[in-house]
């Protein structure tokens, strides 16, 4: 059987039922499905977060998510994978990201989804920019996300 | 050659994209980085920090040192912040 | 905000996107919901499997895997967690266990999901029997589930 | 005291649970599991790679030099396989 692959960026919220549903529906070849959501939360301690707003690289970002999905597939027996990335106006307690893996064997599936997390928080063409009372700025990079992504790194 | 910029470049600069013409001996990104810094005031804020500007080659990812030549267009933007 | 925790040993099915709104349902402090589905699957490549059947200790099993929630929680900054094994009969393609954990962060919600499903392999009283064309047989523990819990043992 | 058997322990046994009264000289789980095999073909045969067998007290893990006075429920099982 073929692997899935759906990679999507889009303004609409995405449904993970639906999305696990697609990835699995008639097989029986899937020991495990791991999902992972990003969700926009509310400031840390300081100011309150009225919304974010993700920019993308119409094009670049698709292609970059898709050079990552294909290096999961390559590294990992997976059965099929899916990654949707909003973009826009998004407030807190609303979904940014979807990561979903399917394999079957729960330690592929876990591995894979961290990984793809890992890259599209470092690599894929994405800007969060945040909107509170005193206005917006730009969301920094944090050294601790080139941290995780490295770890993936093949010596 | 088509350029564009996104997140605070673009916002500095004012302007998402536009079509320029370097000189000859701009031969790298980073080359190229410095030519546009002298392009005006805009310019030379989205550029004041050249070691922070990524930047991308027909959608790949590419290192200072990366030649232009043949590149259809060329991206500037901060580190990412998505996922 | 309190933590919420949730743990059943069920015949019936699960619905994770109902799971998952449990657990972020009007909260804005969680940016990361991962979700484990461990699944029936067909036979490896040899026989097929017509179903495999679940018996669980009752009481024991519930307590060992609240053991292992409240360990996580411990270990990790989690908002909430969700486990739900599933006994009796469940055929190829059918859910056999849940796993969720939300958390502010992405790291922890991953780590804490992984500790569970590698507990839940190797210590929470369940066992597999498998029914296939040639009959009925209890499946074997692997050395390699014990080897993916043994990595959580604090020394 | 109450013993309760699952998986191919209980199914090799044939029955799930049962009350026994061991001797006094029976202390820990390793013992109780060595009385059980001579209480009968049936137990012999679920007992006979006694070092398979997993035991519970009263709902938790115990190992096999796990004393056993006080407890109100044993249970021997197989390896786990559940998740």
């Amino acid at each position: 059987m073929t692997a899935i692959v759906t990679i999507r960026v889009q303004e609409a919220d995405f449904d993970v039922a639906r999305e696990i549903e697609a990835l699995t529906r008639g097989r029986k070849d899937i020991g495990a499905v791991v999902s992972f959501s990003g969700i926009c939360r509310d400031g840390d301690g300081g100011a309150s977060l009225a919304a974010l707003t993700l920019e993308h690289y119409p094009g670049m970002a698709e292609a970059e998510i898709t050079r990552h999905a294909n290096e999961a597939m390559s590294r990992w027996p997976l059965t099929g994978l899916t990654v949707i990335h909003r973009v826009g106006r998004i407030t807190p307690g609303e979904n940014i990201v979807l990561v979903l893996t399917a394999s079957q064997h729960r330690q592929a599936a876990f591995q894979a989804a961290e990984f793809l997390m890992d890259y599209l928080k470092t690599s894929a063409p994405f800007w969060k920019r945040e909107e509170n009372a005193d206005g917006a700025d730009w969301v920094e990079a944090r050294d601790r996300d080139d941290a995780a992504a490295a770890r993936w790194t093949r010596s | 050659m088509k350029v564009k910029y996104f997140a605070w470049v673009r916002e500095r600069i004012g302007k998402p994209e536009e079509t320029i013409e370097p000189p000859a001996d701009v031969r790298t990104v980073e080359d190229l980085i410095g030519w546009l810094a002298r392009q005006g005031e805009t310019y030379a804020y989205a550029f004041e920090r050249p070691r922070v500007i990524r930047a991308a080659i027909d959608h790949s990812h590419v290192r200072p040192d990366a030649m232009i030549a043949g590149a259809r267009e060329i991206a500037f933007f901060p580190p990412m912040t998505g996922g």
